[in-house]
C-alpha cells in the first residue's frame, strides 16, 4: 500500500518528462497543424547544449536552459523558414519532410559529438532528494516537475498576458480576421514554431537530469511526445497538462502493478479506446482543423 | 488518378532500377590470400543505435590490423580490412556477412556486438563455412564450429560475480535487465545460482530497449530493499538508470549495483558521478596492469586520441585479430578448416593477461574481474580470478547449473 | 406555424417538424416546420443565415438537430448517418461543387450510379456505360467531355455534373444548394432549362438566390427567416407579402419601408 | 500503350534474366528487394490511391514474416523437437499458439489472414470514428512501436530481440543451395508480378475509383450513399495483407525475422521508396522500393555514415521538388515532350 | 480615396466578379447593395486582399495596392469588418481590442477608449470571452476592432445582418456619427434598402458578379432599382 501512494510522485514525475517534451508540440502540431518529427531532434539540441555549455561558468545548467531554447528556438524558425512553409495545408507531407530532416540531425549529432553518448553532470545542487511520505523524491525529479509547472505557467502567461501570444492565439482561432486587424500572419507563424522548438530544447536540458545524451535521444521520446497530444487534443495547452497528467498516472501504474513492457503496450491500447470515445481528443478547438 | 496514362511511361521507370541491380555485378576480390595480401572483414554497425558501442570495437581491431601489418604481416602478406556496417539491424548483419565472405572472399570476418547480430550471421558463416570472431560477452549456450568467441561466456563473467557478491555476503538481490536474451539468460543463470546458494532474488524486471524511463523501477527496488542489484541494460538505459538511481538516494554503500554491460566507454556516458561506487564485472579494465595493456593504451590513444578509454569488448576485438593471426601463423594458411585445427591452444600475453583459446567450444580462457567504478570514470580492479577461468558455454561444470540447457 | 398544404399529410414525402438546431448557443433553425409533397419543385430562399442550407443538412444528415423530426415517406431520418439517407432516396449537391477531380467525366457518375452494387461488383473494371449514365452525360451536356478528367471542367460544368451524378442515383428528393451560384449568365439559363426537365420528374427542393431564375421557374416558393419559415406560396404571393419584402428591403426592425 | 507495354516486357525479361547473370548474393539482395516492393504495392494503395498514410506497415510485415517462421522452425525442427530458441530460453514444451503452426496449410493461411484481421478491426475502430489524417499516421506509428515492445518481451514465444534465425528449407527448396535460393527469388518475382496486377486491377476497378474519391473527397462520397469508413478499411487491410506476404516471403529470402525489420524507423523506410518513386502510380512505388533499397545497399557497402544522409535528403528532396516523385517527374517530362497531346485545363 | 478597375476575381474554378469598377471619394459613404450571392463579400475580400484579383487594379490614395498583404493594407489605413460578426472567440473582449491595437503602426492606448467611447456598453463586457457575447455586441465589438487601427476608410460587410433590433440602432447611429462627425470615409455592404437610403452619398448595385448600376443616393428611389434588390 506504501509503494502504491509512492507511485503517486511518480507518476507525477513521468507527467512531467511527458508534459515537457510534448510542450512544444502542441504549438507545432497542435496550433499549426504541423507535424513535426523533428521535434525530438530540438530535445536532442537542447541537451547538447547543456553538454557544451558545462563548466562555462558555475551555473551553466541554469544558463542552458534559455541557451537551449535560443538554439533549439532558431533551428525550428531555420526549419519554418526554409522548408515548412511550404507546405502548410499538406501535414502528411510535413510528417515526412521532418522524418528526413530528423535524419540528418541525427547523422549531423553523430558526426559533430560522436556516437557514444555524453556526459552531462547535474548541477551540485540537484544531487540528492527530499523525503515525502517516506518516499525519496529526488531533486532532479522536482527541478522537472517545477520545470514543467514554471513552462505551462509561462506558455499560459504568455499566451494571455504578451502581446505576441495574444496575437498568436488571434492567428489561431481566426486567421483570416487577424489578417483583418493588422497582424502579419506569417511573422506570427514563424514565431509560433519558434516557440514550440525553443520548448524542445528546454525539455532537452532537463532530461539531461534523468536520461542519456546521445544523438539517438529524440527517438525515444517523439512517439510519446505525439501520444500525449493526439490524447490532449488539437492545440489545446490544458488538454496537453491533462493529457500528460492522466497518461503520466497510468504509466506509472502500470508498470508499476505489471512491467515496463506491458505497460506501454496498455498506454498505447488505452489511447485507441479513448479516441474511441473522443475522437478528437479531450478538447477540440473549434475553427482551425487538421486535415 | 489517370493511372491508365501515367502507367504507360511508368514501368518505364521500373527499367533503371532493375538494370541497375540486375547488370551492375561487382566482380569479387578474388581469394582472401591471393598475391601480397590476406583481406579480413571487419563488420560492425557503424551507424544506428548499436555504432556507440561497436565503433570502438571496430577501432581496436583495425589497430591491431595496423599493429600486426607493421610487424611484417601474416605468412608475409600484408592484411587489408574491408570494413563493412551492421547499420545496428540484424538482417543487415547477415546481409553484409554474406558480401564479405562470396564478393570479398576475405579470410576471416571479426565483428558483431548484439547477440541477435551472431544469431543472424550464424548460419552465413555455418553455410559458407567461414570463420567469424566474436569479441563480446555473451549469454552462452551456444559453440558454433565457425565461430571463435573471443569475449566472456557466462561462467567467465557473471558467474565470477555472482561468486563475488555471495563472498560478500549478499543475499537478497534484485534483478533489473533490457528485454531481450542476454538479459534473460543472464537471469535466468543468476535464479539458479541463487536458488543453490539460498540467495533470495526480490525482483526481476526487464524494460524495452531504449527506455528512458526509470522511477517505477526504482521505486520497486527502493521498496524491495535488496543488497545488490544485478544489472544486465543495455545501452542508453543505463544512463537513464544511473541517473534515476542516484537521485533516488539509493548509495552504492546500501546496495551495490553489479553491471555487466557497462565499461569505460559507457561509464563516460552515464556520467561517472553517477556510477561511481557501483561494481562491474568483465575481465578486461584499463587499467589493467600488465606490459601488453600498456602497450595497448598508449597505442590506442596515440592512433585515436588522448581522451578515448579503452574497455572490455575493445580489448577482445583487438585480441581476436592477434589470436586469428598466431592460428594462421600456426597452419601455415588462411584455410578456414586449418586455421580451425591449429587454433586449439594458441596463446597470447593479451592486455589482460595470458589468454588461451579452448579447442572444444572455441571459446577463450580468461581471468574474471570485478571492478570499482571510480570518480574519474577510470575501473578499479578490487578482485580476480586466481587464474584464467575455462570457459563452459553450457555451465556443463557447475553442479547447480543442471536445468539449464 | 404550419405553411400551405400540412393538412394532408398522406402525400408529404418530406415533413420536418418542430426543428430545432443550435450552434454554439445560437439557434440557428428555430421551431421549422416543413413539408414537400411528392412531385414538387420548391424553391426555398431566404436572407443570409436565415437556415436554409442549415435545414438541408439537417435532412441529410450531415448536421444534427437539438429536437424535431424529420420524416421521408415516413421513415425517420434523424440519427441515421449520411450514406443510409442517400440509399433511402435522398441526394444533395453543394454549394461549391464537388466533383471528383482526378476522374473523369464518365467516372465520376458512373460513381453515383454504382452505389447500390454489391461489393463484389464493386471490384470489377467498369465496361461501358450505363444507360442511366448516358442519359445523365446527355443531361448535363457533358457527352463531348465524358473522358476528360472532371478537374479540367470548368466551374459551371461541374455544376451540371454534380446534378447529372444526383440523377443517376435516382433519388425520391433532390436537394440542390445554390446550383447557380457563381455561373455566368448564359450558364445560369442552361441549369435553368435542366432544372425544369428534372422536376417534371422529380421532387426537387433548391435553395436559390437568383431572382430573375426564380421568377423563371419557381412554382411554390417557401421563405426563410431567421430559423423559420416565413411564407410560403407562389412567386406572385411571395413577392406580394411585405413580410417578405421587409426581410428583403428592410430589416426585422419593424420600419417597413414600402 | 505500347510504351507501357515494351518496358513491362523489358522488366519481365530482366528479372527472369538475373537469375542467370547474378551471383547468388546479388541475386539474394534483389530478392530482398523486390519483397520491400511487394510491401511498397500495398503502401502505395493505401497511402498513393486511399490517402492513408500508414507508418505502421512493419507491423503486417511482421505478423506475416513470423506465421511463415513459425512454419519454418517448426518443420526444421521435426515432430518431437522444439525451434533452437526456445531451448535457449528455456522453453521446455511447444507453446499452444505455436502448434497450429506445425501445418503448412494454416501457415500460409495465418500469413494471409493475421496481418489482415490486424488491420481490418484497428481500421474499423478508427475509420469509424473517422480518425484520419496525420491522426491515423501517429496511431499507426504507435502500434508499430507497441508491436515491437510485445514481440520482444515474448522471448520464449518470438524469440526476443533475436527473432528467429537460421532457416534451411521452404517447402522443399533447401535455402543453402543456389538453385534453393534462385526458386525463392522466382516466387518473390512471381507474387510480386501477380500482387501488382491485383493492385492494378483493383486501381482500375469501380472500387479503385471510389478509393480515390475517398481520398480526395471523404464527405462528398457519403452523400453519394458510400460508406468511406469501410472502402477504406477494406484498403488498408489489403495493403496489410500485401506487407504480410512480403514479410512471409523475406523470411527465406533474407533468412532472418526480428522486431528490427517492423519498428518505427523501418516502417518509415519503406516509406521512403514509395514516396520517391510516386506514391500514386503503382509502377513508380515498385521502381522507388527497388531503387532505393540498392540504393541503400550500395551506400552501406561504400559510405556508410553517409547513409542517412542521404536517406533523409532525399525524403526532403522529394517532397520539397517532386511531391509526385520520380513518376511525377517521368510524367511531367512526358508531357512536355511526348508526342501525346495533354488536355490543358479548359 | 479608394479606386477598384476592371477587377476579376474567382474561387478557384468559379469566377465571382466580372470586371467590377467602384470610386469611393474620401470623405464619402458609397453604399455596395445586392442580393445575396452577387459578389459583394468578394469584391470587400479582394479590396482587403484575402482574394487576389485575377486582372484588374486597386488604389489607395492613389498607391497601387493590388498585390499588398492585407495586413500592411490595415497599417496603410484601411478598415474591415467582416460579415458575420466575427471576432477571436476566445479571447476576452479587452484582448480582442488589445491584440488588434498591439498591431497597429501608432499603437496609442488611447485609440481603445476612443473606440469604446463608440460602444460605451462593451465596457461592461471587457473580460468576456467573445465567443459568450450576442451578435449584437459582438458586432459593435467588430467594428469597435476596426475603428482601433485609426482607418481613414472603414469597410462593413451587413454590419446589421442577423443582429437584435435595439442593437441594430446603436450600430447604425454609431456609423452615421462616424462618418458625418467623424469624417471617415465608408465603403458599406447592404441588402436593405432603409438603410442604405438613410446613410449613403452614393450607391452601387450589383448583380451576378458585375456592377449594373450606380448612382447618388436620390435614385434609389427609383424603382428599378428596387426591382434589382428585392425579391
Amino acid at each position: 500500500m506504501g509503494a502504491l501512494a509512492n507511485q503517486l510522485p511518480i507518476g507525477l514525475s513521468i507527467a512531467a518528462v511527458l508534459l515537457l517534451i510534448a510542450l512544444g508540440l502542441t504549438f507545432t502540431f497542435g496550433q499549426m497543424g504541423v507535424i513535426n518529427m523533428a521535434h525530438g531532434e530540438f530535445i536532442m539540441a537542447g541537451a547538447y547544449t547543456a553538454f557544451l555549455l558545462q563548466g562555462v561558468t558555475s551555473q551553466s545548467f541554469l544558463i542552458a536552459l534559455p541557451v537551449a531554447f535560443a538554439v533549439a528556438g532558431l533551428m525550428g524558425l531555420l526549419l519554418e523558414w526554409s522548408l515548412i512553409r511550404r507546405f502548410y495545408g499538406r501535414p502528411l507531407d510535413t510528417l515526412l519532410l521532418t522524418w528526413g530532416v530528423s535524419l540528418v540531425l541525427q547523422q549531423l549529432a553523430r558526426d559533430l559529438f560522436g556516437a557514444p553518448n555524453v556526459q552531462v553532470t547535474a548541477p551540485g545542487w540537484l544531487v540528492g532528494g527530499v523525503d515525502v511520505l517516506g518516499l525519496r523524491l529526488p531533486y532532479n525529479r522536482v527541478f522537472i516537475i517545477g520545470l514543467a509547472v514554471v513552462c505551462v505557467v509561462g506558455v499560459w502567461l504568455y499566451l494571455t498576458r504578451l502581446p505576441a501570444g495574444r496575437r498568436m492565439r488571434a492567428v489561431v482561432q481566426n486567421r483570416e480576421l487577424a489578417a483583418y486587424s493588422g497582424i502579419a500572419t506569417g511573422r506570427v507563424d514563424r514565431f509560433t514554431f519558434l516557440l514550440g522548438s525553443g520548448l524542445a530544447g528546454v525539455a532537452g536540458v532537463a532530461l539531461t537530469l534523468v536520461g542519456p545524451v546521445g544523438p539517438s535521444l529524440g527517438t525515444f521520446y517523439i512517439v510519446d511526445a505525439f501520444l500525449v497530444v493526439v490524447a490532449g487534443g488539437l492545440g489545446q495547452l490544458r488538454g496537453a497538462v491533462l493529457a500528460a497528467v492522466a497518461l503520466g498516472f497510468l504509466n506509472g501504474y502500470l508498470e508499476f502493478w505489471t512491467d515496463a513492457s506491458l505497460a506501454k503496450v496498455l498506454v498505447f491500447v488505452a489511447i485507441i479506446a479513448f479516441l474511441q470515445v473522443r475522437p478528437q481528443g479531450m478538447f477540440v478547438l473549434k475553427g482551425r482543423a487538421l486535415v | 488518378m489517370r493511372s491508365r496514362t501515367f502507367s504507360r511511361g511508368l514501368t518505364a521507370l521500373l527499367l533503371p532500377a532493375l538494370l541497375a541491380t540486375a547488370c551492375v555485378d561487382e566482380p569479387g576480390g578474388g581469394a582472401g590470400a591471393s598475391g601480397d595480401e590476406i583481406k579480413v572483414g571487419i563488420l560492425h554497425s557503424l551507424s544506428g543505435t548499436m555504432a556507440i558501442s561497436e565503433v570502438t570495437v571496430r577501432d581496436a581491431e583495425l589497430l591491431a590490423v595496423e599493429e600486426i601489418n607493421a610487424k611484417g604481416g601474416v605468412l608475409g602478406k600484408k592484411l587489408v580490412p574491408v570494413t563493412e556496417d551492421g547499420a545496428s539491424d540484424w538482417p543487415t548483419f547477415a546481409e553484409k556477412a554474406q558480401k564479405l565472405i562470396s564478393q570479398d572472399k576475405v579470410a576471416t570476418v571479426f565483428g558483431g556486438w548484439t547477440s541477435a547480430s551472431r544469431k543472424a550471421m550464424l548460419p552465413v558463416f555455418e553455410r559458407n563455412k567461414a570463420l567469424l570472431w566474436y569479441p563480446v560477452q555473451y549469454e552462452g549456450l551456444e559453440s558454433s564450429p565457425y565461430i571463435f568467441y573471443t569475449g566472456a561466456t557466462t561462467n567467465q563473467q557473471i558467474v565470477p560475480a555472482l561468486d563475488y557478491l555471495a563472498a560478500q555476503g549478499k543475499k537478497k538481490m534484485f534483478l533489473v535487465g533490457s528485454d531481450y536474451v542476454f538479459p534473460r539468460t543472464a537471469n535466468k543463470i543468476i535464479k539458479a545460482y541463487a536458488a543453490a546458494k539460498g540467495i533470495e532474488v526480490l525482483g526481476e524486471e526487464y524494460t524495452p530497449l531504449g527506455h528512458t524511463e526509470y522511477s517505477t523501477l526504482v521505486n520497486k527496488i527502493a521498496d524491495a530493499k535488496p543488497d545488490a542489484v544485478f544489472n544486465t541494460l543495455n545501452g542508453d538505459s543505463n544512463v537513464a538508470f544511473f541517473k534515476q538511481l542516484r537521485g533516488s538516494g539509493i548509495t552504492p554503500q546500501t546496495t551495490p549495483v553489479v553491471s555487466v554491460s557497462v565499461a569505460e566507454e559507457e561509464v563516460k556516458g552515464i556520467g561517472p558521478e553517477n556510477v561511481a561506487g557501483h561494481l562491474v564485472a568483465w575481465n578486461y579494465y584499463q587499467t589493467t596492469t600488465t606490459p601488453a595493456n600498456d602497450a595497448f593504451v598508449k597505442a590506442f590513444k596515440a592512433k585515436y586520441g588522448a581522451d578515448k578509454v579503452t574497455s572490455d569488448p575493445m580489448e577482445a576485438g583487438y585480441n581476436a585479430v592477434y589470436l586469428w593471426a598466431e592460428a594462421v601463423k600456426k597452419a601455415g594458411t588462411t584455410e578456414v578448416e586449418a586455421v580451425r585445427k591449429a587454433a586449439g591452444g594458441i596463446t597470447i600475453e593479451a592486455p589482460e593477461g595470458t589468454t588461451t583459446i579452448d579447442g572444444d567450444n572455441q571459446h577463450v580462457a580468461k581471468t574474471a574481474r570485478i571492478g570499482l567504478v571510480q570518480a574519474d570514470g577510470q575501473i578499479k580492479e578490487v578482485w580476480s580470478s586466481p587464474g584464467p577461468i575455462k570457459p563452459d558455454p553450457y555451465l556443463r561444470s557447475y553442479d547447480w547449473a543442471g536445468g539449464l540447457s | 406555424m404550419t405553411g400551405v398544404g400540412s393538412p394532408t399529410p398522406p402525400a408529404a414525402l418530406l415533413e420536418v417538424r418542430g426543428l430545432r438546431v443550435v450552434f454554439d448557443g445560437f439557434a440557428a433553425i428555430d421551431g421549422l416546420d416543413f413539408t414537400v409533397e411528392e412531385g414538387e419543385l420548391r424553391f426555398l430562399i431566404g436572407p443570409n443565415g436565415a437556415g436554409k442550407t442549415t435545414l438541408i443538412d439537417v435532412v441529410t444528415g450531415l448536421t444534427k438537430p437539438a429536437a424535431g423530426s424529420v420524416r421521408f415517406g415516413g421513415r425517420e431520418l434523424v440519427g441515421r448517418r449520411e450514406h443510409h439517407i442517400v440509399r433511402l432516396g435522398v441526394g444533395r449537391t453543394f454549394q461549391t461543387a464537388t466533383v471528383f477531380e482526378e476522374l473523369t467525366v464518365v467516372e465520376n457518375l458512373d460513381l453515383a450510379d454504382s452505389f447500390r452494387l454489391p461489393l463484389r461488383s464493386l471490384l470489377r473494371r467498369r465496361r461501358g456505360v450505363s444507360d442511366a449514365v448516358a442519359s445523365a452525360l446527355e443531361a448535363a451536356d457533358l457527352t463531348a467531355l465524358a473522358d476528360k478528367p472532371a478537374g479540367v471542367l470548368s466551374h459551371g460544368q461541374r455544376q451540371w455534373l454534380e446534378i447529372g451524378m444526383l440523377l443517376v442515383q435516382r433519388p425520391k428528393l433532390l436537394l440542390l444548394d445554390e446550383p447557380v451560384a457563381g455561373m455566368s449568365r448564359s450558364e445560369r439559363e442552361r441549369t435553368g432549362e435542366l432544372l425544369h426537365r428534372i422536376a417534371s420528374t422529380h421532387t426537387v427542393v433548391v435553395v436559390e438566390h437568383d431572382m430573375e431564375f426564380l421568377r423563371r421557374y419557381a412554382r411554390k416558393v417557401t421563405v426563410m427567416h431567421q430559423g423559420h419559415v416565413l411564407r410560403e406560396g407562389s412567386v406572385a404571393e411571395v413577392q406580394e407579402d411585405p413580410r417578405v419584402r421587409e426581410v428583403y428591403l428592410g430589416r426585422a426592425k419593424g420600419k417597413a419601408v414600402t | 500503350m505500347t510504351w507501357g507495354r515494351i518496358s513491362l516486357v523489358v522488366c519481365v525479361v530482366l528479372l527472369a534474366l538475373a537469375p542467370l547473370t547474378l551471383s547468388p548474393f546479388r541475386l539474394g539482395l534483389l530478392a530482398k528487394y523486390l519483397c520491400f516492393a511487394i510491401v511498397a504495392v500495398g503502401i502505395a494503395l493505401a497511402w498513393g490511391q486511399g490517402g492513408m498514410l500508414t507508418l505502421g506497415q512493419g507491423v503486417f510485415f511482421g505478423l506475416g514474416g513470423y506465421a511463415m517462421a513459425m512454419y519454418l522452425k517448426l518443420e526444421e525442427a521435426g515432430s518431437a523437437g522444439l525451434p533452437d530458441f526456445m531451448v535457449w530460453s528455456g522453453v521446455e514444451e511447444l507453446p499452444a499458439l505455436w502448434k497450429p503452426f506445425g501445418n503448412p496449410v494454416f501457415a500460409l493461411a495465418a500469413v494471409v489472414l493475421v496481418p489482415g484481421l490486424v488491420a481490418f478491426l484497428l481500421g474499423l475502430l478508427v475509420f469509424r470514428q473517422r480518425v484520419r489524417g496525420a491522426y491515423f499516421a501517429i496511431l499507426s506509428q504507435a502500434l508499430a512501436a507497441a508491436f515491437v515492445i510485445l514481440l520482444v518481451g515474448q522471448q520464449g514465444l518470438t524469440g526476443g530481440t533475436n527473432g528467429m534465425t537460421n532457416f534451411t528449407g521452404f517447402f522443399g527448396l533447401d535455402l543453402t543451395d543456389p538453385n534453393g535460393q534462385r526458386a525463392v527469388y522466382a516466387i518473390a518475382a512471381l507474387v510480386l508480378g501477380v500482387l501488382f496486377l491485383v493492385a492494378k486491377l483493383l486501381v482500375r476497378s469501380r472500387f479503385g475509383r471510389l478509393l480515390v474519391a475517398v481520398r480526395d473527397g471523404e464527405d462528398r462520397v457519403r452523400f453519394l450513399g458510400y460508406d468511406p469508413a469501410l472502402v477504406k478499411t477494406i484498403t488498408f487491410t489489403v495493403s496489410a495483407v500485401m506487407a504480410g506476404l512480403a514479410g512471409a516471403l523475406f523470411v527465406p529470402v533474407v533468412g532472418i525475422i526480428s522486431p528490427a525489420m517492423l519498428g518505427i524507423v523501418p516502417s518509415l523506410e519503406l516509406l521512403v521508396g514509395v514516396a520517391v518513386g510516386g506514391r500514386f502510380v503503382l509502377a513508380g512505388a515498385i521502381a522507388g522500393a527497388i531503387a532505393v533499397n540498392y540504393a541503400k545497399t550500395l551506400f552501406s557497402e561504400d559510405f556508410a555514415e553517409g547513409w542517412l544522409y542521404l536517406q533523409g535528403g532525399l525524403f526532403v528532396l522529394v517532397l520539397v521538388f517532386a511531391p509526385k516523385g520520380l513518376a511525377g517527374v517521368v510524367e511531367s517530362v512526358r508531357e512536355r515532350f511526348g508526342r501525346k497531346p495533354v488536355e490543358v485545363t479548359a | 480615396m479608394l479606386s477598384v478597375s476592371g477587377v476579376d476575381a474567382a474561387y478557384g474554378r468559379a469566377r465571382v466578379l466580372f470586371g467590377v469598377g467602384l470610386e469611393v471619394p474620401a470623405g464619402s459613404l458609397v453604399c455596395v447593395m445586392g442580393r445575396n450571392g452577387v459578389g459583394k463579400t468578394t469584391l470587400l475580400k479582394t479590396v482587403m486582399g484575402t482574394l487576389t484579383p485575377t486582372a484588374g487594379r486597386i488604389t489607395f490614395d492613389g498607391r497601387d495596392i493590388t498585390r499588398l498583404a492585407t495586413h500592411q493594407r490595415v497599417r496603410a489605413g484601411m478598415a474591415y469588418v467582416p460579415q458575420g460578426h466575427v471576432s477571436f472567440p476566445q479571447l476576452t473582449v479587452w484582448e480582442n481590442l488589445q491584440v488588434t491595437l498591439e498591431a497597429t503602426a501608432h499603437r496609442e492606448p488611447a485609440a481603445v477608449d476612443e473606440a469604446l467611447d463608440v460602444f460605451p456598453a462593451l465596457r461592461q463586457l471587457l473580460k468576456r470571452p467573445a465567443g459568450l457575447l450576442s451578435g449584437g455586441q459582438r458586432q459593435q465589438l467588430a467594428i469597435a476592432r476596426a475603428l482601433i487601427t485609426r482607418p481613414r476608410l472603414l469597410l462593413l460587410d451587413e454590419p446589421t445582418e442577423g443582429i437584435q433590433p435595439s442593437v441594430i440602432d446603436e450600430i447604425e447611429a454609431a456609423i452615421e456619427r462616424l462618418h458625418r462627425e467623424a469624417g471617415l470615409t465608408v465603403l458599406l455592404v447592404e441588402q436593405y434598402l432603409d438603410f442604405a437610403l438613410r446613410l449613403a452619398d452614393s450607391f452601387v448595385v450589383m448583380d451576378a458578379g458585375e456592377v449594373v448600376r450606380a448612382g447618388a443616393a436620390e435614385e434609389l428611389h427609383d424603382e428599378e432599382v428596387r426591382r434589382m434588390l428585392a425579391v
